[in-house]
């Protein structure tokens, strides 16, 4: 039977695999997508504890990172684009200017 | 009598004030006399002091005002007119009087005729605070303010380049002058150290109060203290290995030399053993280290004078071996007869340089007895007085020094130290042979200082009336020794020959006498009928050593000048630059560096500053592990 | 058998909640009155912002200590309140800025304002409450809106310095969720008494430790982030280069004193809890922080960027006090901030005022020192008022600065932490090098030709709000009693 | 007037307020006024001092920050008060002196806010009003150094001021440790010294605490091997900068140990005997020896004056009435002296631009009152009696000698190769003939230079030769001090080693 360290391992794991993208990615976007995945493993932890205390907080935490993943989406996304109207590309590479 | 006390004091320094005035302007012959006015004035003042010590026995003690007070530590300033101080004081004011008229005239030319007074009553006043006060640091002001002066004296002619030590073995002036200040600084130093001793031991630096209690103190303090003053003695009075400044202190002018370096300033380190003879009386190890070293100075400067060429470095070096008489005789506990023959040296040796100064003047300031002779026919009141000068300073009776110096003399032969007899018997004989070589070769022979076209003529009539008192006194104060003893011992501890001595005294005088004589004959038989110069002996190894000093001038200059100019160079750009400070740079340098290395971590790049973060978060997480395996 | 829901308003203590409303709303009428009519000046916005913050400082103010409100969500302890207060008071300095002489990108739009009020609003909610959750959305709106207020300075520096900040407060944010996920399998709560209470009972359990330090490495991550803490600091001076002078100031006290808040609740829990492990690394990162910093900002040559590191290396003097977990420590922070807050302002404010369109002096910096060379000849008051603030920095005395030093050096030798305080003096004099570096420049160098403009961007509010910043600086002395005294009672009042 | 300790301290502060206003071409004749009003406050103060009392006097005690326990505290004693007077003095004399004409005004405004903080310096009470002042103390310096110096006059003045700062912060954390013990100990926050004087701390606290104040004073006095910020220093200040520094910044230092560290940590100030001493000895030494080596003639007289200041700290732990008053009596007499030379090396540097002593030699043909001038202060620094230089020198050595007769004499050396730098840093300028075209023409000291030198050579011989005046109150303070150590010191060694004078005054209102 599934149980919650079963969730817990998935979480981690999935967790992991975003934190490595995150350091391992060098485009913008791709990040952003890493940084969701993390927030996702995250509710899956939450999720699953939920269930395990039997009790409401978790998920209550869950639907909120949900709703502040599509905002954070949306601010990025919007800084994204002008960033690329200026410098014509994602690459986390060519951005860096400011630096010392 | 108090105000007797304080004109004898203050009218030298009003004097000073009054030439200081004057002193950057163009030269005034009323400054000259005034000055010499009231150093008269003083001279009268300290010898009516001088009779009223005489007829009552008692002497005069004032307290003026307070000076240092700290702590436990009061210092007054107070003077004591007793049958010691009021010796010298007569002495020093007498001469000194002398001095200042004699200056008038040997000054006469100088553009710094004005400064020359102020600077000299100065030096007065310095010699009188030295004598009269009541208390060691009172004595401290006046062997400092003697220092000072003497430093400005020497260097009078400031202006003089310097050479190379070949070709003027004092380099210059200024030289001469600071040597000498720094050599009496080493020796103030132990004079310091001796005030210390005293004062953590008997707390209080007053005469009278620091002798009642030194009975009451350990050897070892009493040691130490008679050590420590005597080192001060030595710089002041130049005996050895603080002599060197001596000779070279004579670029100063001449009547500077008669005052300071030969009557008063030199003889202070004399002055203070007998003052303070209740210590060294108690410290027989000590005295008669004093003894000897002064013996050993007396021969020691006497070979120098035998073949030195400069007329005045000559009379310098008979000074310094007086010195040593005089403290042969302090050292063996003769303190009247020290000062004896301190006053009567400070007469015919004043006389000496003053009469050297004629010449000088008559010279052109040329020094060199090998280029004189025959002077007599040009200076015949000159002559004289050299030759009555030079007399009492060989011991021949009746002048003064016969007299002062026998009785040190047999005063060793007393002690039963024969070496020191023997050797001070010897002395004396170099003393006449030096001395009339020197008057030898300056007044009788050939005209030798024709072939350098120069013109001699006598001193002004007034200079030659105003050394007359010397003159005299130089003839006659060795009749006086008796009435002196009685005079002084009320005071000093008497010094009485033994039964032995006294039987023996007519023969001892007589060996004194026949080697003065020998020397004279031989300096006569040598140099009376002119130079004639002997290759060989000037070639001879032991020529050049005296000629050089025994080299210690040099010596110094190789083991002491050289490598301090060295070490200071070395400890300011070795040490202190690149030690010291670039330490301190170098941490400065350090944080920055690692600033610049630290930077690079910001490389601008977000990839690596994500990876920072987990480096981060993994560095957090192994201390979390490590905690937990301790917890 | 339900129960009918039944909710009684009282016991909701709306009150509580009144503040942030009021900051959201002030931000929605801006909103509104741009819809109605586009074209109104920015001066209109600033003195409409600036009237909110005052309505919502007064209404902090009139909070009772020690409630709590709304489903006990709210906690309104003496910390919220006081740093709420600190908050708001910054932001009131803030918003003059943008009446500059010159006109910029960012407040010719109104949702400039909207957005900044948001935020504080964000930030409020953040300090007022210890469910995670709520901490976590007065986290994220406040960053969200700080990321694009950042942005909106248009220039390519700024939008790089908004993608830096964004991504890395992304992964933050996952790492705060992670945390609080940990903590909430832990115990089974995310409201932090309760937390701590259920930690309590479990302390002796084996194998709880290691859930336990989990969650305090993924909960310290977050927050050094925000703080810039070593070594998640690298953020830091590329975002304050890439933002305005203004913001960059305003980021380098409001956020962290945000975040300081929180840190206090969490951290400050754990070492009550006698997790001394959380002790030590926060002493670590504060020593690192602040040394790391102060050598970093040596070799600058900017000044804002210098200021950037000098920021960071301030947050970590004062993090050190957070580890100490007494009254005085606490105090010492919200302390130092109130006093900090003055002089870091007024010193951005005197970089804003010398802002330039285009870059006349350096290729890439804006403020470059040579900018600054023989100020004291040109404009001597406003030399001698950036020296100041300077000094200030520096740690001279009596400006303000100092007392903020000393209080937190105090505690720390109360604590028994002498060496730390060693060190933080140390600290302060290499760190006196490069603020003493500007003073060189403005005082002993020749000017550079063509500075006639130092004040290129001058303003009477800009002006007022430098001379308010100067007196605040200077005067300090005298207020500081009062000062402390508040915070103190207002600290020790909620428990810490 | 019961406040005149805050007119002394704020008149220059604001009179530099206003000067803001003054027009520049009148700055200087401003500054002269108020820097003469100040001095002669500064001696209506001594008037009204009541030298029989060798307590605090015009106490005056506003609590400011009472959470902190720091309030406005000021109040003088014997010792602090003729430093003011000094203080005073040499900033009266030093504008009167100067010779620069640019930015004159920012000149006399810095000089006069320098005034305010070395004044409030030496009349706190509270540690951290005097900690205020000392590190405030600084800027007006940075900026003298920095804009009116030689070449290397940044360099100069920002290691300086980082130099400085670094030790007093260090001092700083040891004057908030002891506020935590008095905490403790009491249960009230304190930082008035003389609170902190009641405190008996564990001798192991004293020795720490004795070091984090060490560090803070050493580094100001400067001793041996922190001193090198001073030749930089005053190699580079203009000459009002070097005197004032010489004069007055200095002794901040010296007088912290004296203030701070004597009377609150006797035990932990009589272990540091030993190791003071042999500092003290290394940089009177080694400094004159370097000072000897230089080229330069402010140099000479830069590193001479870690020299002098090497024999007052060996005063000040000689734990004795003479050796204390006579480092505080040294403490004004160099920085009479030492303000004077640099003084008259600034004379002869406005007329040549160079202090280079090989670009010299017989100015004292050409310059013959300058000359004077300059030996009686020469002789002064060198010690000789009936100047002010012996006085402190003697009671100095005489004072250490009680501790250790060996360090003593070699101490003592001092007046040996002090003279001897001294007098080649005379000859070399001033004897021989003159040699350089340049300084043919040269001309002597203006009226202007003669009246702020003048003076000083009074005063140079009168507290040479009746120092009482002033020694006085200095001693009578000064034994109050070493009772009062002697009580509260606790080993027996250091009781053994304070040596408390038998006529002894009672120390008169000590809270």
């Amino acid at each position: 039977m599934i149980g919650l360290t079963h969730y817990l391992v998935i979480s981690a794991l999935i967790f992991s695999i975003g934190l490595m993208g995150v350091l391992r990615r060098r485009n913008l976007l791709m990040l952003f997508f890493a940084t969701e995945v993390m927030l996702n493993a995250v509710n899956i932890a939450f999720a699953a504890i939920s269930h395990y205390y039997n009790d409401l907080t978790g998920q209550m935490f869950a639907f909120f990172i949900i709703a502040i993943a599509a905002s954070e989406v949306a601010v990025g996304l919007g800084i994204l684009i002008v960033l690329y109207k200026k410098h014509g590309s994602l690459d986390l590479d060519d951005l860096a200017n400011m630096k010392g | 009598m108090e105000t007797l006390v304080y004109i004898a004091l203050f009218a030298p320094f009003a004097s000073s004030l009054f030439a200081a005035l004057f002193g950057m302007s163009p030269k005034q012959t009323f400054v000259g006399i005034v000055a010499s006015l009231l150093l008269f004035a003083s001279f009268c003042a300290s010898a009516m002091l001088a009779f009223h010590v005489w007829t009552t026995g008692a002497g005069i003690h004032v307290t003026m005002m307070d000076w240092i007070s700290a702590g436990d530590l009061h210092i007054p300033f107070g003077f004591v007119v007793d049958q010691v101080s009021v010796t010298m004081m007569t002495v020093v004011t007498l001469v000194s009087t002398v001095v200042h008229v004699y200056s008038i005239g040997y000054m006469d030319h100088d553009k710094s005729f004005n400064r020359f007074f102020s600077y000299l009553s100065a030096f007065v006043f310095s010699m009188m605070i030295l004598v009269m006060s009541d208390n060691f640091a009172g004595l401290f002001i006046g062997w400092e303010g003697v220092g000072v002066c003497s430093w400005l004296l020497i260097g009078f002619w400031y202006h003089k380049e310097d050479v190379s030590r070949e070709e003027n073995p004092s380099i210059s002036p200024s030289w001469a002058a600071n040597e000498a200040f720094i050599m009496n600084r080493i020796a103030d130093l132990g004079m310091l150290i001796g005030l210390f001793i005293l004062y953590w031991n008997v707390g209080s630096l007053q005469y009278d109060v620091v002798f009642a209690a030194l009975p009451d103190l350990s050897g070892s303090v009493l040691n130490a203290a008679a050590i420590a003053l005597f080192i001060g003695a030595m710089g002041k009075s130049a005996q050895f290995p603080l002599h060197t400044w001596l000779t070279d202190a004579m670029e100063g002018p001449t009547p500077v030399s008669a005052l300071i370096h030969a009557a008063t300033m030199v003889t202070a380190g004399v002055f203070l053993v007998i003052r303070a003879n209740p210590l060294f009386s108690m410290t027989p190890e000590v005295s008669y280290f004093i003894a000897a070293l002064g013996t050993f100075v007396a021969f020691f400067a006497a070979s120098m004078a035998l073949v030195n060429r400069d007329l005045k470095r000559i009379i310098a070096f008979s000074t310094l071996s007086q010195l040593g008489y005089m403290f042969a005789a302090a050292g063996l506990g003769a303190y009247w007869i020290a000062l004896f023959h301190l006053a009567a040296h400070a007469f015919f040796k004043a006389l000496l340089f003053l009469g050297a100064g004629n010449v000088m003047h008559a010279m052109h300031d040329e020094l060199d007895i090998f280029k004189m002779g025959g002077l007599k026919k040009a200076m015949k009141w000159t002559y004289i007085y050299m030759g009555v000068a030079s007399l009492a300073l060989a011991g021949i009776p009746p002048f003064a020094g016969f007299f002062s110096k026998d009785a040190i003399i047999e005063t060793a032969f007393n002690e039963g130290t024969l070496f020191l007899w023997v050797i001070l018997v010897v002395t004396a004989g170099m003393t006449a042979f030096y001395s009339f070589r020197q008057v030898f070769l300056t007044f009788e022979g050939d005209e030798r200082y024709k072939a350098f076209g120069i013109h001699p003529h006598e001193m002004y009539k007034y200079v030659l009336i105003a050394m007359s008192p010397l003159a005299i006194l130089a003839v006659i104060a060795g009749f006086a020794q008796g009435t002196f003893e009685h005079f002084v011992t009320k005071l000093l501890p008497d010094y009485h020959m033994s039964e032995h001595t006294h039987h023996l005294s007519m023969m001892l005088g007589l060996i004194v006498l026949a080697f003065a004589v020998g020397g004279i004959v031989l300096a006569y038989r040598k140099y009376y009928k002119g130079l004639k110069r002997d290759k060989k002996l000037e070639n001879s190894f032991t020529y050049k050593l005296l000629a050089n000093q025994y080299y210690i001038p040099n010596l110094y200059e190789a083991i002491i000048t050289k490598p301090y100019a060295m070490l200071s160079e070395m400890m300011w750009k070795d040490v202190d630059m690149k030690i010291v400070d670039a330490t301190v740079d170098g941490i400065a340098k350090f944080l920055y560096k690692s600033g610049d290395a630290s930077r690079k971590m910001q490389t601008g790049n977000l990839s690596n500053y994500l990876n920072w973060m987990a480096v981060g978060s993994v560095f957090l997480l192994v201390i979390a592990v490590i905690s937990a395996m301790f917890v | 058998m339900l129960q009918p829901i039944n909710v009684s308003l009282e016991s909701l203590n709306l009150i509580t909640l009144a503040p942030m409303l009021i900051a959201v709303a002030g931000g929605l009428i801006i909103l509104i009155l741009d819809l109605i009519n586009g074209k109104l000046h920015k001066s209109l916005y600033v003195m409409l912002t600036i009237l909110v913050l005052v309505v919502d400082f007064g209404a902090t103010l009139g909070l009772n200590v020690n409630e709590r409100g709304f489903f006990d969500v709210m906690l309104i302890d003496g910390v919220s309140i006081v740093s709420q207060l600190l908050i708001i008071v910054a932001s009131i300095i803030f918003t003059p800025l943008a009446l500059t002489s010159k006109r910029f990108h960012e407040y010719s739009y109104p949702e400039f304002f909207a957005l900044f009020l948001f935020m504080v609003a964000g930030f409020q909610f953040m300090v007022a409450s210890d469910n995670l959750i709520l901490i976590f959305v007065g986290l994220e709106t406040a960053s969200l809106a700080l990321y694009t207020l950042i942005a909106l300075h248009n220039r390519s520096n700024s939008y790089e310095a908004a993608v830096k900040y964004f991504t890395m407060g992304a992964l933050a944010a996952g790492f705060f969720a992670m945390g609080s996920a940990v903590i909430y399998g832990l115990t089974g709560s995310i409201e932090l008494y309760r937390v701590a209470d259920v930690l309590a009972a479990r302390m002796n359990e084996t194998g709880l430790m290691i859930a336990v330090f989990g969650s305090a490495v993924l909960l310290l991550v977050a927050f050094a982030f925000k703080l810039s803490l070593f070594p998640f600091h690298t953020w830091a001076p590329d975002v304050y280069e890439g933002a305005s002078a203004p913001l960059a100031g305003y980021m380098s006290v409001v956020p962290k004193v945000a975040a300081f808040v929180v840190s206090i609740r969490i951290f400050g829990m754990y070492i009550d809890l006698g997790v001394e492990w959380v002790r030590i690394v926060i002493i670590v990162l504060a020593v690192l922080t602040m040394t790391l910093a102060n050598v970093m900002a040596l070799v600058q040559e900017d000044v804002k960027r210098m200021l950037a590191y000098s920021s960071i290396s301030h947050a970590g003097f004062i993090i050190a006090a957070l580890a100490l977990d007494t009254t005085e420590g606490t105090t010492a922070i919200f302390f130092y901030y109130a006093l900090f807050m003055f002089t870091n302002l007024g010193a951005f404010t005197m970089l804003w005022i010398s802002r330039h369109k285009v870059r006349r002096f350096d290729a890439r910096y804006d403020h470059p020192y040579e900018k600054f060379a023989g100020m004291i000849s040109i404009r001597p008051v406003g030399a001698v008022i950036m020296a100041i603030f300077m000094l200030s920095l520096a740690g001279v005395p009596p400006f303000s600065v100092f007392w903020g030093k000393i209080y937190v050096m105090q505690a720390a030798v109360n604590s028994g932490y002498v060496w730390l305080a060693v060190v933080m003096g140390l600290n302060s004099a290499i760190a006196a090098y490069y603020y003493l570096k500007l003073v060189v420049y403005m005082f002993l160098k020749e000017p550079v030709k063509d500075v006639d403009t130092v004040q290129y961007n001058s303003s009477k509010p800009l002006m007022a709000v430098v001379g308010f910043a100067t007196l605040a600086t200077v005067a300090a002395i005298f207020y500081v009693q009062p000062l402390v005294s508040y915070i103190y009672y207002m600290i020790s009042a909620s428990g810490y | 007037m019961e406040n005149i300790l805050s007119i002394l301290v704020f008149f220059p502060a604001i009179a530099g307020l206003l000067g803001f206003v003054v027009d520049k071409e009148s700055a200087r004749a401003y500054g002269i006024t108020v820097a003469a009003i100040e001095f002669l406050l500064s001696v209506w103060l001594w008037f009204s001092f009541d030298t029989a009392n060798a307590g605090m006097q015009f106490v005056e005690l506003i609590p400011i920050i009472p959470d902190f326990g720091i309030s406005y505290y000021l109040g003088v004693d014997g010792i602090s008060l003729f430093i003011i007077l000094m203080a005073t003095l040499m900033t009266l004399i030093g504008m009167m002196s100067m010779s620069i004409t640019e930015n004159i005004k920012n000149m006399i405004i810095t000089l006069l806010f320098l005034e305010m903080t070395m004044v409030g310096v030496f009349v706190s009470l509270d540690a951290i009003i005097f900690y205020l002042f000392w590190e405030l103390s600084l800027v007006p310096m940075l900026y003298i150094i920095g804009a009116w110096g030689g070449p290397l006059r940044v360099y100069a003045a920002v290691k300086f001021f980082l130099y400085t700062f670094t030790g007093s912060l260090i001092m700083l954390v040891g004057m908030l440790f002891v506020a935590y013990v008095y905490h403790n100990l009491t249960g009230v926050w304190s930082f008035a010294i003389t609170d902190w004087y009641a405190l008996v701390l564990p001798v192991n606290y004293q020795l720490w605490l004795f070091a984090a104040f060490f560090v803070g004073f050493a580094i100001k006095v400067p001793m041996f091997p922190f001193h090198t910020w001073l030749p930089y220093a005053h190699g580079q200040a203009p000459t009002i900068g070097s005197v004032i520094l010489a004069a007055v910044l200095l002794k901040m230092g010296t007088y912290g140990f004296v203030r701070f560290s004597l009377p609150m940590f006797p035990d932990a100030s009589v272990m540091a005997i030993m190791p003071i001493a042999a500092l003290s000895i290394v940089m009177i030494i080694y400094t004159a020896m370097v000072a000897y080596a230089q080229k330069d003639m402010k140099q000479v007289i830069a590193y001479s004056s870690v020299s002098h200041m090497g024999i007052i700290m060996l005063g000040i732990f000689a734990m004795n009435a003479e050796g204390i008053s006579g480092s505080v009596f040294q403490m004004l007499s160099h920085g009479i002296v030492s303000g004077a030379l640099f003084m008259l090396v600034g004379v002869i540097y406005d007329r040549r631009h160079t202090k280079l002593m090989s670009e010299f030699g017989g100015l004292a043909s050409v310059m013959p009152k300058y000359a004077v001038i300059f030996g009686i202060m020469l002789m002064a620094s060198v010690g000789l009696p009936l100047t002010i230089g012996f006085v402190g020198e003697f009671l100095v050595l005489l004072g250490f000698y009680h501790v250790s007769p060996v360090l003593t004499a070699l101490a003592g050396t001092s007046i040996i190769i002090g003279a001897i730098y001294m007098l080649t840093l005379f000859k070399k300028s001033f004897f021989g003939p003159v040699t350089n075209e340049a300084n043919k023409t040269l001309k002597d000291l203006s009226s202007k230079e003669t009246w702020s030198l003048v003076p000083l050579v009074l005063i140079v011989v009168w507290l040479g030769v009746y120092p009482k005046p002033v020694l006085a109150p200095i001693d009578n303070s000064v034994k109050a001090m070493l009772a009062f150590m002697d009580a509260k010191a606790i080993t027996q060694e250091a009781k053994d080693m304070i040596k408390v004078s038998k006529t002894t005054l009672n120390r008169g209102e000590v809270k």
